[in-house]
C-alpha cells in the first residue's frame, strides 16, 4: 500500500507543487499590481478583474476551443478594465482606493452575470510541459507537470526587474510613481502613463484569472477565485514592489497554502482551519519581522498613496 | 505690500456679511455633497438602465421593483433598514482608522471575533444573570475583542512600521480561521449538528425588536455610534488630534501629540465598532456564533465608507442606500427572472459613478462660497 | 397573518383555485452544477404544473438576509409555500418566521423538524443520499487498486461523516482492506482548496475520488486529470470525466417539490418530517460509466435491488469508529431512518481523518 | 546635432528670449500683467519681486506648464508657441526649480539619463556611464551618480539640477532660488561657472533670486515685478540694492531687528543635549552629540552643510526620533511629550513647514488651532473644541502676522510658501516663549518677509527665550546668533562666539576640514 502513497514525503512534495500550482495567479497578479503601484496608483480592484478574465478565458476557450485565444481575450478585457479604473483616477479628488473597490464589485457582477451559460461547458485546458518524465513515481510527475504560464509568470518576473533599470519605460514608471511634478518636469504626461500601466496590471490580472479557470482549478464558477486577486494586492507591498520580491511571495504564499490539505492527507488532523490560516500568519509573521517604524518602506513609490 | 491685503482679507471677512450671509454659507456647503450624490445616482441609474436595456429587459420595470422592494412599502423600507444595520457599524471600522490616514480593509475579522467573544461570554451567564447585563457583558466582550484584533493592526503600524492594509486584511482571514476552528472544536455545542455553532442563547436572552417595526436594536445602536463617531471627531479635541495625525503625522509629532496612541486608541475604537457589529448579530438574528457571521459585512463596509467620504453621518444614508439596493435585489432576481449577479453590476456601476463624482466637488461656483465673494 | 390575507399582493391575481406561488432560495448560485442546482432542477420541475408560480433567489447568506428574502416573498410575491433550501436558514431565521406567519407553510432541506419542538407550519425534508454513497463506495471498491480511495468533504458536520462512512462501508464491503482518506477544505464552496485536497489525496495513493462540497465540478475534473476513478455527487458530472467516471450519488428533488406542491393544491396537509432515498424517489444513481467491470456491474445491481426492497442497513453492527470504539453493536443496525444517523459523530474504522 | 548625445559645449550658441506683454490670469486674479521683459543671448538677467509678485508664473509661461492670457514668447527673435514643457525643451530652455524635481528613488545616472528628450527603449548601462564619466569632467561640482537621489544631500541635490539642465544641453536657463540650498563658496562657485558660460556665449540664464549679493556680484541686468507689473529694468551696475529694493516693494519700511540685548552671564541654560546618539535615516551614520547648551535669551546657531546631521538633530528635538542620551529643558528630562511642550514653552519651527508643520488639507484656522485646540480658557484641558474662539483667535493671528489667505476657510495648502510660514509662526511665535527651535525658516522668502520673520525671532531671544537655529544660510546665522556651533558627519564641530566669527574658518569646519 505504501508503495503507492509517498507518505510523509508527501507535505513538502506538496508544499513545492502548491507553491508552483496555486501560485500563478498570485504571481501575475502581484506582477501586474506591481506595475501600476510602481507608477504611483494603487488599483485595489484586481481581485473583480481576475475573475472577469477568468470567465472571459473560460468563454472563449469554449466558443474557440483554444485555451490561448481564451488568454489573450482575458488579456484584452483586463487591460480595458484597466483603463477604465485609469481613466476615472485621472480626474482630480477621485480615490483610486475607493474606485477600486467599486470596480471589484462591478468586475464580480458583471462575471458572474455574463458566465452563467459557462458553468457547465468543459473547456480545452492549457496545456503543462511534463519536466517530471524521468520520475516513475506519479505524485513527483505531477508535481513536475508546469504549466506554461507559471514558467511566462517567472520569466516575466525576472524581466521586469530588469526592465525596472534598463528601459526607457522602465525608467518612466518609476519616475511617474516616485513624483508626479518630477515627471511634469520632463514632459510626461503621469496620468497618461498610470493609465497604461493600470491597462498592464489588468492584463496581467487576468492571466491570472485565465489561469485559475483553465488550468487549475480549471473550471468556471462563482466561487472560482478565492480572494487571490486582493491577497495579491497585498503581496505587493509585502514584496516591496520588486518583481522578484513578488514572485517569491507568490511562492511562499502558494506554498504555505498547501500545507493545510497535505498535513490532513498525511494524518495530522486536528484544528484543520489553523493549518490552512498558514499563509495569512506566516506573510504577516515576516512582514512583522522585516518592517521597522523607523525607517519608511523602502523602495515604495513616492507617489502611492497606500504607503503615504 | 501687506497693507493692501490686510485690507482685503478683513473685507472678506466681516465686510460684506449680511444677515442671511451665514446661513445661505452654509446651506450651499452642505448641499454640495448632496446634490453631487443625487446627481451621481441619476447618472448611475440610467448607465445601468442602458445595460438592463441591452440584455433585452424593461429599466422601468426595473426601477419599479428597486422602489417597490427597497422602499416603496413598509415593509420594504424596514428590509433596507435591517439590512443596513451592520453596515453602520462595519463602515465605521473602516471610516474612524481613515481619518488618522490609515487604510484598514479586515474589518470582516473584528466582526467575526466579536461575536464569538459575545456568544462565547454569554453562555456561562444566561439563566443567573438577567437579559440586559447578559447583553452589556456580551457587548464589552465582544467590543474588548474587536479593539484588540484591531488595535494590533494600528500598533503594528505605528510601532513596527508594519502596512496596515494589509497587515488588516490578513488579521481577517486569521480571525474568520479562528472562529472557525472555535465553533467546530472547543466552542461548539454538540446539538447544532449540520451547522457548527455554539450553543444558542435561550429566546429571552435575545435582543427584540424596536416596539412598532421587525428592526431590531442593532440599527439604533449602529445610529447613535455614527453620530457619536462623528461628534467625537468633529467637536471634540481627540478627533481634531486625529485629524491633525491624519493630515500630517509630522505635523502632529511636533506638537507632542501621542500619534501612537492615537492610532491605537482610533484603530481600537474602530475595531470595538466591529466587534459590536458581530455581537449584535448573534443577540439580535443568529442567536449563537456561527459561520454566518462572516457574511461579508466588514468587506461591504469598505465600500459604505468609502462612499461616506469617512464622513461617520454620511455612512448612515450610505447604508440605507445599500441596504435598499440589496433589499430590492431580491424583487428584481424574482420578478424578471435576473441573476443574483444583476445586483452587483447594479451596485458596482452605481458605487464608480458616485465616487467619480468626487472629481465635482468644489467645481461649481453656488456651493463655494469662497466664490461668492469675488464676484460679489 | 397580514400576508396571507393580501397574497398575490403585487401580482396579477391569479384566478385558478389551486393557484400557488412557491418560493425557493438558495444559499448559493442556482447553476454551480451542484447542491443549488439540484434543487433548481427540482424547483424546475414544478414550474411546469398548473397554477403554480415559483419565485427563485440565489446567493442569499444565512443572516438577516434570508428572513427578508422569506418575508419579502411572502409580502409582495404572495408565496404561501416557501423551500428554503441550505441548512443554516433552519434555525432561527425559519423557526423565527414560521411563528410570525403561520399561515405560509415552511419546508426546510435538511433541518430536523421536531414534533412539539417546532411549529406545525414548517417541516423539513431530506434524502437518504448515504445510500447513494454507500453504492458509490461499491463501485470505488472495485475500482482501487491502491485500495486506498479519497474523500473531499467541506466540514465534518453529520451529514457529511454519514457520507464518508457509508462511502467507505461500501468499498469495504468489497475488500475490508481498503482505507478512505479524507480532507475537509472547511468551506462549501473553495475551488483551489478542493483542488488541492484532490491533488494531496491523490499523492497519498488514493486511486478513486468523491466528495461532499456544493460544486463538486472542480474535484470531478482535477481527480480525473490525475488520472483518479470519480464517483460524483450532487449531481451527473459524467460529461466532465467520461472515462474515469463510475457512477454519482444524485438528488432527485423534482420528486419531492412535486408531491409538496400537488399535495398543497389539493388542500392536503404536508408532512412535517418527510424523507426518503433512493426508493422513494428522493435520490437516484448517475448511470454506471464504462470503467465499471462486470463483477462490480453486478454487485452493484444486485445491492441497489436490496436497497430498493427495502429494509437494507448501511450501518450494521459491529462498526468500530477509527478510534477503536464500538459505534455500532453486533447485531445492532440502523436503517436509513433511524434518528442515530442524523447526529453521526465519528469516522469509521479505515477513514483516515478526524472529526475536528 | 543628435538629441540626447552629450552636447559639445563649444556648439551651442546661446538662446535669448523674450516676453511681449505677456498677461496671465487665474479666475479674475491677474498674476501677470502686460509684462514684457528681454533677456539677450548669452546674459545673465536676474529677476526681482517679492512673495507672490508673479515670478514664477512668468517663467512658468515661459517654459510651458502656463498658458498665458495673452502675449507672447519671443525665442531668438522669432515668435514661438509653446504648449508643454516639451516644446520649449525643444527650443533649448530649461529650468531649475525652486523645490526639487528630481526622481527621489532614482539614481542620479538614472536622472539624468531618462530626462534626455530621446532615451533608448533598452539603456546600456556601460555606455551610459562611461559618456556620464567624461560629461562630469566637465562640471565643478563632484556628484555621486550611482546613489539613489533620496540619499543625496540637498545641496547635492541642487547641483544635480543644475548639472541636468546642462547635461540636457539647454542653452537657456531659468534658476528659482537656484542658492538656498548652497554654502557661500559653494553657491558662488556655481554660479561663476554659469556666468562663465554666459560669457562665453554657451548659455542664457534668467535667475529668481531673493539675494541682492548674488544679484550684484553675477547678473549683468536685472528686471524687478511687483505684484503681477514688470516694475523696472536695467543694468545692474547702475542700480544700487536700494533702487532695486524700492522697484521690488515701493516706500515700505522694512521691519528692522531690535537692538540685541546682551546676554547676562548668569542666564539660566534652558535647553541641555547631553550625550544624544541616533542613527540617521539610512541607518548607516548615527549622528551624536555631546553636549550642545542653549541659554535663556541667547540665539546658538548651528552651521553646515545639509545632510551632516541637522534634520536628525532636530527630529530627536521634536522627538520624532528616538535616541540615547539625555535631551534636558530647564533641567528636567525632556521627552516633547505634549504636556512637557506646553509646561516649558517649547516651540518648534522646522523647514518646510508645509510638509512638517500642516495639515494640508485642514483649514488655515484649524491649522493655526494645532498648538491650543486642547487648551481651555482657564488653562486646563478641554475636551471640546471651541470653534468659535478658534476662528478668532485664527482671524486674529492672521491680521498680526499679515498672513495673505483668501479666507480663514481656505486649505492652507492653497497658501503661497511665503504665507505658510507665516502662518506657522503666528501659530508657534503667540504667547511665551521659553524654547524656540528653528530650522531654516526663511527658505525661499524675498528679504521683507525675511526681515520681518528675522525681526520676530529677534524678539522672542530679547524676551528671554533661548532659540536654537538650524539653517543653512551662513548670512543669516551671522546676523542672527550669539554663538555659532558648525555641524559636520553628525558632530559638533566647532563652536564660535559670532562677534569673533570668520566665515572662512566656518566654511572650512562646514566643509569637513576640521
Ligand atoms: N495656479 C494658480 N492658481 C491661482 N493663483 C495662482 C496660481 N499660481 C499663482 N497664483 C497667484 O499668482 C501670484 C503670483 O505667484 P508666483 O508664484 O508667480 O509668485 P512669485 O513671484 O514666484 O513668488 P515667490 O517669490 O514666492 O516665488 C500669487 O500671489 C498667487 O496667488
Ligand atoms: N488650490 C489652489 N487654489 C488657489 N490657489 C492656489 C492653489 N494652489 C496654489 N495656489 C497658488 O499658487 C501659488 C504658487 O505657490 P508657491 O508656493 O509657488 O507660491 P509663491 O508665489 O512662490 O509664494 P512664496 O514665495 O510665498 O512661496 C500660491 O501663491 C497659491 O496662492
Ligand atoms: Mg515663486
Ligand atoms: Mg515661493
Amino acid at each position: 500500500m505504501e508503495a503507492t502513497g509517498i507518505g510523509v514525503w508527501g507535505v513538502p512534495l506538496a508544499i513545492f507543487a502548491g507553491a508552483i500550482r496555486v501560485s500563478t495567479p498570485f504571481i501575475f497578479v502581484s506582477l501586474g499590481e506591481a506595475i501600476t503601484e510602481r507608477t504611483g496608483r494603487i488599483n485595489l480592484g484586481l481581485e473583480g478583474t481576475l475573475v472577469f478574465g477568468a470567465m472571459t478565458a473560460y468563454a472563449v476557450a469554449v466558443m474557440t476551443l483554444s485555451p490561448w485565444l481564451g488568454v489573450l481575450a482575458a488579456m484584452a478585457v483586463g487591460a480595458c478594465f484597466g483603463l477604465t479604473h485609469g481613466f476615472i483616477c485621472k480626474f482630480r479628488k477621485v480615490n483610486d482606493i475607493a474606485i477600486g473597490i467599486a470596480m471589484m464589485q462591478f468586475g464580480l457582477g458583471l462575471a458572474f452575470f455574463l458566465g452563467k451559460p459557462f458553468i457547465q461547458p468543459a473547456a480545452p485546458k492549457l496545456p503543462a510541459i511534463a519536466f517530471g518524465a524521468w520520475s516513475d513515481l506519479p505524485p513527483i510527475q505531477a508535481v513536475l507537470n508546469i504549466n506554461v504560464l507559471f514558467l511566462i509568470g517567472a520569466a516575466l518576473a525576472l524581466f521586469l526587474w530588469w526592465a525596472f533599470r534598463n528601459t526607457r519605460v522602465g525608467l518612466i514608471l518609476r519616475v511617474v510613481g516616485d513624483s508626479s511634478d518630477a515627471a511634469r518636469a520632463m514632459g510626461l504626461n503621469p496620468d497618461t502613463v498610470r493609465l497604461l500601466a493600470t491597462a498592464a496590471g489588468g492584463a496581467l490580472a487576468a492571466i491570472g484569472g485565465a489561469y485559475l479557470s483553465l488550468y487549475y482549478p480549471g473550471s468556471w464558477n462563482e466561487g472560482i477565485s478565492s480572494g487571490q486577486g486582493l491577497m495579491a494586492v497585498a503581496l505587493v507591498i509585502f514584496a516591496r514592489w520588486n518583481p522578484i520580491g513578488c514572485f517569491l511571495a507568490a511562492l511562499l504564499f502558494g506554498g504555505a497554502g498547501a500545507l493545510g490539505p497535505a498535513l490532513q492527507s498525511v494524518g495530522v488532523t486536528k484544528g484543520y482551519y489553523l493549518f490552512y490560516a498558514a499563509p495569512y500568519v506566516l506573510t504577516l509573521v515576516i512582514m512583522i519581522a522585516t518592517s521597522s517604524p523607523t525607517r519608511s518602506l523602502a523602495g515604495a513609490p513616492g507617489a502611492l498613496s497606500i504607503t503615504k | 505690500m501687506t497693507l493692501e491685503a490686510n485690507s482685503h482679507t478683513l473685507a472678506t471677512l466681516d465686510g460684506r456679511v449680511g444677515s442671511l450671509r451665514p446661513f445661505l454659507e452654509w446651506l450651499a456647503r452642505r448641499a454640495e455633497p448632496l446634490a453631487i450624490t443625487l446627481f451621481a445616482i441619476f447618472v448611475g441609474l440610467a448607465l445601468f438602465s442602458l445595460f438592463i436595456a441591452l440584455i433585452g429587459r424593461s429599466p422601468i420595470q426595473l426601477f419599479e421593483l428597486i422602489y417597490a422592494g427597497g422602499f416603496g412599502t413598509w415593509f420594504s423600507v424596514q428590509n433596507s433598514l435591517s439590512r443596513a444595520a451592520p453596515l453602520l457599524l462595519t463602515a465605521l471600522c473602516v471610516a474612524l482608522p481613515a481619518r488618522l490616514g490609515l487604510v484598514v480593509i479586515g474589518a470582516e475579522g473584528a466582526v467575526v471575533l466579536g461575536g464569538v467573544a459575545g456568544a462565547a461570554i454569554a453562555l456561562p451567564l444566561v439563566g443567573d444573570a438577567p437579559a440586559p447585563l447578559v447583553w452589556l457583558i456580551m457587548a464589552l466582550a465582544g467590543m474588548l475583542v474587536g479593539a484588540v484584533w484591531f488595535g494590533f493592526a494600528g500598533f503594528l503600524r505605528h510601532y513596527r512600521g508594519v502596512n496596515e492594509t494589509i497587515a488588516s486584511l490578513l488579521l481577517a482571514y486569521i480571525a474568520i480561521a479562528v472562529m472557525n476552528h472555535l465553533i467546530e472544536g472547543p466552542l461548539r455545542d454538540p446539538a447544532s449538528l449540520n451547522k457548527p455553532s455554539t450553543a444558542p442563547l435561550p429566546p429571552d436572552y435575545m435582543l427584540g425588536s424596536i416596539p412598532g417595526t421587525d428592526l431590531h436594536w442593532g440599527l439604533v445602536v449602529g445610529v447613535m455610534a455614527c453620530i457619536l463617531s462623528w461628534v467625537l471627531i468633529e467637536a471634540t479635541s481627540f478627533g481634531f488630534a486625529a485629524r491633525i495625525a491624519g493630515g500630517n503625522v509630522r505635523a502632529a509629532q511636533i506638537q507632542g501629540l501621542p500619534v501612537g496612541r492615537l492610532i491605537v486608541g482610533f484603530t481600537a475604537l474602530a475595531g470595538a465598532f466591529g466587534g459590536l457589529a458581530g455581537m449584535i448579530e448573534v443577540a439580535a438574528v443568529q442567536g449563537s456564533a456561527n459561520a454566518s457571521l462572516a457574511a461579508g459585512y466588514g468587506y461591504t463596509g469598505i465600500l459604505v465608507a468609502f462612499l461616506a467620504r469617512h464622513n461617520p453621518l454620511a455612512i448612515i444614508p450610505v447604508a440605507v442606500l445599500l441596504g435598499g439596493i440589496d433589499a430590492s435585489g431580491g424583487l428584481i432576481q424574482r420578478r424578471m427572472g435576473l441573476p443574483d449577479a444583476t445586483v452587483l453590476v447594479l451596485q458596482g456601476t452605481l458605487f464608480v459613478v458616485i465616487l467619480f463624482c468626487e472629481t465635482f466637488y468644489g467645481r461649481f461656483k453656488i456651493f463655494n462660497p469662497d466664490l461668492w465673494k469675488r464676484s460679489a | 397573518a397580514v400576508a396571507s390575507l393580501a397574497p398575490g399582493l403585487l401580482l396579477s391575481p391569479a384566478a385558478a383555485q389551486s393557484a400557488l406561488t412557491v418560493g425557493f432560495i438558495y444559499v448559493g448560485p442556482k447553476d454551480d452544477y451542484g447542491y443549488n442546482q439540484a434543487h433548481a432542477e427540482g424547483a424546475a420541475a414544478i414550474k411546469a404544473l398548473p397554477g403554480v408560480t415559483v419565485v427563485e433567489e440565489e446567493n442569499v447568506p444565512e443572516t438577516v438576509d434570508v428572513q427578508k428574502t422569506m418575508e419579502s416573498m411572502i409580502n409582495l410575491d404572495g408565496a404561501t409555500l416557501l423551500f428554503p433550501t441550505s441548512f443554516g436558514y433552519f434555525d432561527p431565521h425559519m423557526l423565527e418566521l414560521a411563528k410570525k406567519y403561520p399561515g405560509i407553510q415552511f419546508r426546510h432541506c435538511g433541518g430536523l423538524w421536531q414534533e412539539g419542538k417546532h411549529p406545525g407550519n414548517t417541516g423539513s425534508y431530506f434524502g437518504y443520499i448515504g445510500q447513494g454513497q454507500y453504492l458509490n463506495g461499491i463501485a470505488a471498491g472495485y475500482a482501487t487498486r491502491s485500495k486506498k480511495i479519497g474523500f473531499v468533504a467541506a466540514k465534518p458536520i453529520p451529514q457529511v461523516l454519514q457520507n464518508i462512512n457509508s462511502f467507505l462501508l461500501g468499498a469495504r464491503s468489497v475488500d475490508p482492506a481498503i482505507t478512505c482518506q479524507v480532507i475537509f477544505t472547511g468551506e462549501w464552496s473553495l475551488a483551489v482548496k478542493e483542488a488541492e485536497a484532490t491533488n494531496a489525496l491523490i499523492d497519498q495513493g488514493a486511486d478513486v475520488v468523491t466528495c461532499h462540497v456544493d460544486s463538486p465540478k472542480v474535484v470531478v475534473e482535477t481527480g480525473a486529470g490525475r488520472g483518479a476513478f470519480i464517483c460524483g455527487y450532487h449531481a451527473n458530472q459524467s460529461p466532465l470525466a467520461p472515462e474515469k467516471y463510475l457512477t454519482g450519488a444524485e438528488w432527485a428533488w423534482g420528486n419531492v417539490y412535486t408531491d409538496f406542491v400537488t399535495k398543497a393544491q389539493a388542500g392536503q396537509k404536508l408532512g412535517n418530517f418527510v424523507r426518503g432515498g433512493l426508493k422513494e424517489g428522493f435520490v437516484k444513481m448517475s448511470p454506471l460509466g464504462t470503467a465499471v467491470t462486470e463483477e462490480a456491474r453486478k454487485k452493484f445491481e444486485a445491492t441497489l435491488a436490496a436497497i430498493m426492497a427495502g429494509g437494507f442497513s448501511v450501518f450494521k453492527g459491529s462498526i468500530r469508529d477509527n478510534k477503536g470504539n464500538v459505534v455500532v453493536a453486533v447485531g445492532q443496525s440502523f436503517a436509513e431512518n433511524a434518528i442515530e444517523l442524523e447526529s453521526m459523530d465519528y469516522l469509521v474504522e479505515g477513514v483516515v481523518g478526524s472529526t475536528a | 546635432m543628435i538629441i540626447g548625445e552629450i552636447p559639445a559645449p563649444k556648439s551651442i550658441p546661446a538662446v535669448g528670449i523674450e516676453t511681449v506683454e505677456m498677461t496671465m490670469r487665474f479666475g479674475s486674479f491677474t498674476a501677470l500683467d502686460q509684462v514684457s521683459i528681454k533677456v539677450p543671448a548669452g546674459t545673465f538677467h536676474a529677476l526681482l519681486g517679492e512673495n507672490g509678485a508673479g515670478k514664477s508664473t512668468l517663467v512658468k509661461c515661459i517654459m510651458g506648464f502656463y498658458h498665458p492670457t495673452s502675449g507672447q514668447l519671443q525665442v531668438d527673435g522669432r515668435e514661438v508657441a509653446i504648449a508643454s514643457p516639451r516644446d520649449a525643451a525643444a527650443h533649448g530652455l530649461g529650468m531649475v526649480y525652486q523645490h526639487f524635481t528630481l526622481v527621489p528613488s532614482l539614481t542620479g545616472a538614472e536622472n539624468l539619463v531618462i530626462s534626455r528628450a530621446r532615451v533608448p527603449a533598452i539603456i546600456n548601462w556601460s555606455k551610459e556611464k562611461k559618456r556620464l564619466c567624461a560629461f562630469m569632467q566637465t562640471m565643478p561640482f563632484d556628484i555621486p551618480l550611482d546613489r539613489p537621489v533620496s540619499e543625496l544631500a540637498a545641496g547635492e541635490k541642487q547641483k544635480l539640477e543644475i548639472i541636468k539642465q546642462l547635461y540636457l544641453g539647454r542653452r537657456f536657463l531659468v534658476l528659482d532660488e537656484p542658492t538656498s540650498v548652497l554654502t557661500p563658496a559653494e553657491a558662488d562657485d556655481m554660479l561663476g561657472l554659469v556666468r562663465g558660460m554666459t560669457e562665453r556665449g554657451e548659455l542664457t540664464v534668467l535667475m529668481i533670486s531673493h539675494k541682492f549679493h548674488e544679484v550684484t556680484k553675477f547678473a549683468g541686468a536685472v528686471s524687478v515685478l511687483r505684484r503681477g507689473r514688470l516694475s523696472g529694468t536695467g543694468r545692474v551696475s547702475e542700480l544700487s540694492t536700494a533702487d532695486m529694493a524700492g522697484m521690488m516693494i515701493g516706500d515700505v519700511k522694512l521691519a528692522e531687528l531690535d537692538t540685541r540685548l546682551p546676554v547676562s552671564p548668569d542666564a539660566a541654560p534652558v535647553l541641555a543635549v547631553k550625550k544624544v546618539k541616533a542613527p540617521d535615516r539610512t541607518g548607516l551614520k548615527p549622528i551624536e552629540i555631546d553636549e550642545l547648551v542653549v541659554r535663556s535669551g541667547e540665539i546658538v546657531g548651528i552651521a553646515g552643510i545639509s545632510g551632516n546631521g541637522q534634520k536628525e538633530l532636530s527630529e530627536v528635538l521634536a522627538g520624532q526620533r528616538t535616541a540615547e542620551g539625555a535631551v534636558i529643558v530647564k533641567g528636567k528630562p525632556y521627552g516633547a511629550t505634549r504636556p512637557e511642550t506646553r509646561a516649558n514653552n517649547v516651540r518648534f519651527i522646522p523647514e518646510e513647514p508645509l510638509n512638517n508643520a500642516c495639515a494640508q488639507k485642514m483649514t488655515v484656522t484649524e491649522n493655526l488651532a494645532f498648538r491650543t485646540f486642547d487648551l481651555a480658557k482657564d488653562g486646563s484641558d478641554a475636551i471640546w473644541l471651541d470653534a468659535r474662539g478658534m476662528k478668532k483667535r485664527a482671524t486674529a493671528l492672521i491680521t498680526d502676522f499679515k498672513v495673505k489667505t483668501a479666507s480663514p476657510a481656505s486649505p492652507i495648502a492653497a497658501l503661497s510658501g511665503g504665507n505658510v510660514q507665516r502662518a506657522v509662526l503666528a501659530r508657534e511665535l503667540s504667547g511665551d516663549v521659553d524654547l524656540l527651535i528653528v530650522s531654516n525658516p526663511c527658505f525661499g522668502l524675498d528679504f521683507s518677509a525675511v526681515a520681518e520673520i528675522r525681526a520676530r525671532i529677534m524678539k522672542a531671544r530679547n524676551a528671554g527665550a533661548a532659540v536654537l537655529l538650524m539653517s543653512e544660510d551662513l548670512d543669516e546665522l551671522m546676523e542672527m546668533s550669539d554663538r555659532i556651533i558648525v555641524m559636520s558627519d553628525g558632530k559638533l564641530v566647532y563652536e564660535t562666539p559670532t562677534r569673533d566669527a570668520d566665515v572662512a574658518v566656518i566654511g572650512a569646519h562646514m566643509a569637513g576640514h576640521h
